[in-house]
């Protein structure tokens, strides 16, 4: 019988090595964030991580000080855990992301990490980093995009025109845990999301080796839709649930 | 002494007049995010965030009417709308790099005469951050830069060459700024309109880039 | 106002010109081609098309001997044009086809034309097309796929190693016109389908100038459930309505 | 004189045997086809149809239960199964070529000692069909080829070189036929298994391909 479902954030992430290569789906904001899987790798305490994702994260510091600033506007929840918590906590070593800087003088600890000479980055836009996320999925070894030609991005990598327009070639990037969020699962892994939190989330489901999903509910097979399903469970390998009472990052759950 | 410069809100309304019926526009942070709140009554515009979502409804600013399951690309929460539709961030960027975006209005640090745009990295920052808003700026089949024309403390954001690390080169289609309106052309930077109360010299006089005068040069008109 | 739907199949195409280059999004079965489309482009009579999509088809003879046979496992409508329709009538000058060949000894009218030296065929797999498509919506100019290497597909493409492995360089294919299946629209041309008539469909739509989608029904705005939507509007540029009652292929419409 | 040849569907149910719990199979036309009725009880495995489905049941044959918006890639109407999910074509492809597919059982007209595979022209005929056929054979983890040993007329379908043209060039692992299971391993054809009343000898005589046959080798059980 296929079956999915763990028990635990920390059984789901037990086989994660120092010097792995982990997928994040958060784009800025909480809900498409999967927090528990990361507080877990948090307490996992492995090192020498790349992380792959929109943004380094904010981390518990700056996190606590947005969710003062922004409450006359959204309500950000307590048990928001970002990328920014492994980077704090010195487990990565480099970021492949599009957003490393916060945009305004503050610096993230990802920034804080780059300056420091302690974190690695690899810098480029959401187009590429997605279409290079579902290369892996779909065993396409590299593609040509115009985006990043004669920019930064553009540095070490192969430009080569196509009907009078130059692109540059971008590689397949796989990852060894893909941690994402959605809303139902079903034990076959089959996924939906809720709103804009799919965003990230189902282009780097299949993405790597293995992929955890962090979900507010599971449901009986054949409740999802199966014209509505986003992901299909094909790509997923382990689900958790979410709890249904904040719990801190660092209690083991 | 030229005219009083335009305010952000008045600046975002020029900028939405662009907009025609039928269009899909792409909204960059800070200033291009209030021109959703312009588009003229008789058009119906569908705006794209790069995070998924299109055809969406307002900005919503009470946080108890938000859902932290709707936000646009700079993660403010936005309202729903009949017709919208939610998408997987590669979709939403194959929509932009496959040039089905019709306008992007994007911020700008600085814009060169050549229509380079330099927008990823905070003036006095290291490190910048590249988003959704490096695809927008090579692929949209319009991009206008909406900027002051100059920064707070004077200096020139409109250039002859930039010296910020571009976001993509010759990529500006329009630029919209608290002073004049100006395209890039193949002839260069030509000045298409004016605040009330500026001359084509007083905006030549805030920049080293050859402004372009043609003699058809309007005022701006804001309604 | 945003009103992409169009009052006849015959509008609807009025502006295609011979040469054009026409996506067809028909996989095998009726349900998930675009048969009154497709009629309308037989009525319109424009010539030297190149057709893309997984089939040739199988034109009224053969679907007329398929539907008899076929009875006692299947019941195929009376209406299903598919693209051999176009091919017998001497419209089609090449076809861009995963599936040119009857599964069978008997042949079909692409096959024919072939072999009188009267059509052109440029064959590769289905994942092959899909992918060339897709990038042409997505505005990947090539990309490098394993699959056809060391096989007749391999002919003239430029062979590539990566980690070890060969890849064949597949370019964007981009057409004037995708003809479509789809179940449901709204005025916006947001799309949804219905089971496995989804096939090609999307993955045509916004590849091409003009998409216009075949539809059972157009719904008011708001009815689609935006988590659903499958083919989103901006793709697509017109929507025309199925008629509730079968119609001959040659009747104006 | 040797045993019986296997009917074609002793032939699937031996296939089937190799699926284990918690697989995505994808079953090419023909024979293949068949393997669907013979999974064993204990073991729940998902089928993929390349035409954008996964997970779905049975095939229907009575024409009053089928529907024609649910069809597998041979056009073969199914019924649906709680768990199912429905894709697009391009999806559907990236779960194959991405190796997501853990067996493809697919028909064929010929396989080669070295793991060959030419299925994709009818014999006879000038032109052929790759399908998705060509993505299973170059990107399933296993590659199952599932055929009678010869033709009708006796001609050796596993052979030294294939002379038919290829879909796919050392892509098969092993080989089920009437007669015998064979594995393509880099020394080359091994013969792992054979039907009821067959020896080496037998099966050795019926092609030019050489057989390496191990001491272990067992008579295929069917249950």
């Amino acid at each position: 019988m296929i079956n999915k479902i763990v028990g635990s954030f920390d059984e789901a992430v037990a086989d994660m090595v120092d010097g792995a290569t982990v997928m994040i789906g958060s784009f800025g904001g909480p809900a498409e964030c999967p927090s528990y899987l990361i507080a877990a790798v948090a307490r996992k305490g492995v090192k020498d991580l790349t992380i792959v994702g929109n943004t380094g994260g904010w981390g518990p510091d700056l996190l606590a000080i947005l969710r003062e600033r922004m409450a006359v506007i959204l309500t950000i929840p307590e048990d928001w855990y970002d990328p920014g918590l492994l980077v704090g906590r010195g487990q990565v070593k480099k970021g492949v992301l599009c957003f490393p800087a916060a945009p305004a003088r503050v610096l993230t600890p990802f920034e804080q990490g780059v300056l420091q000479g302690q974190v690695e980055l690899e810098l480029m836009g959401q187009g590429t980093l997605c279409e290079r996320m579902r290369a892996a999925r779909g065993g396409i070894a590299a593609f040509y995009t115009p985006v990043g030609v004669g920019t930064v991005v553009e540095e070490g990598k192969e430009v080569r025109e196509f009907n009078g327009r130059k692109y540059l070639l971008e590689h397949a990037l796989k990852g060894d845990y893909s941690l994402i969020r959605a809303h139902k699962a079903d034990r076959y892994g089959n996924l939906v999301y809720r709103g804009t939190a799919r965003t990230f989330n189902p282009v780097m489901a299949g993405a790597s080796t293995v992929t955890i999903a962090e979900v507010d509910e599971v449901v009986e097979l054949g409740e999802l839709d199966p014209e509505c399903v986003v992901t299909p469970g094909v790509y997923v390998q382990r689900v958790v649930v979410r709890p249904k009472e904040l719990r801190p990052w660092d209690e083991a759950m | 002494m030229p005219g009083e410069r335009l305010d952000e809100q008045v600046m975002a309304l020029r900028a939405a007049k662009e907009f025609q019926d039928g269009m899909i526009i792409n909204l960059g942070v800070g200033i291009p995010t209030y021109c959703s709140n312009f588009v003229p009554p008789e058009r119906e515009v569908l705006f794209h965030s790069e995070n998924g979502v299109i055809g969406f409804g307002p900005i919503i600013d009470n946080p108890d009417d938000a859902d932290d399951t709707l936000i646009n690309a700079g993660a403010q929460p936005i309202s729903s709308k009949p017709g919208m539709a939610i998408m997987d961030h590669a979709e939403s960027l194959c929509i932009i790099r496959g040039g089905h975006v019709d306008i992007t209005v994007l911020g700008a640090v600085q814009v060169s005469e050549k229509g380079d745009l330099a927008n990823y990295i905070i003036p006095g920052k290291q490190i910048g951050s590249l988003g959704g808003g490096q695809d927008l700026a090579f692929c949209a089949k319009k991009v206008i830069a909406l900027t002051t024309f100059t920064t707070k403390d004077g200096d020139p954001k409109i250039v002859k060459e930039c010296t910020q690390s571009l976001t993509a080169p010759r990529c500006v289609h329009r630029i919209i700024t608290d002073i004049a309106v100006l395209d890039v052309t193949p002839e260069g930077l030509v000045l298409r309109e004016v605040a009330p109360g500026w001359t084509a010299e007083d905006v030549q006089a805030l920049t080293d880039a050859k402004i372009i005068v043609p003699p058809d040069v309007e005022e701006m008109t804001l309604l």
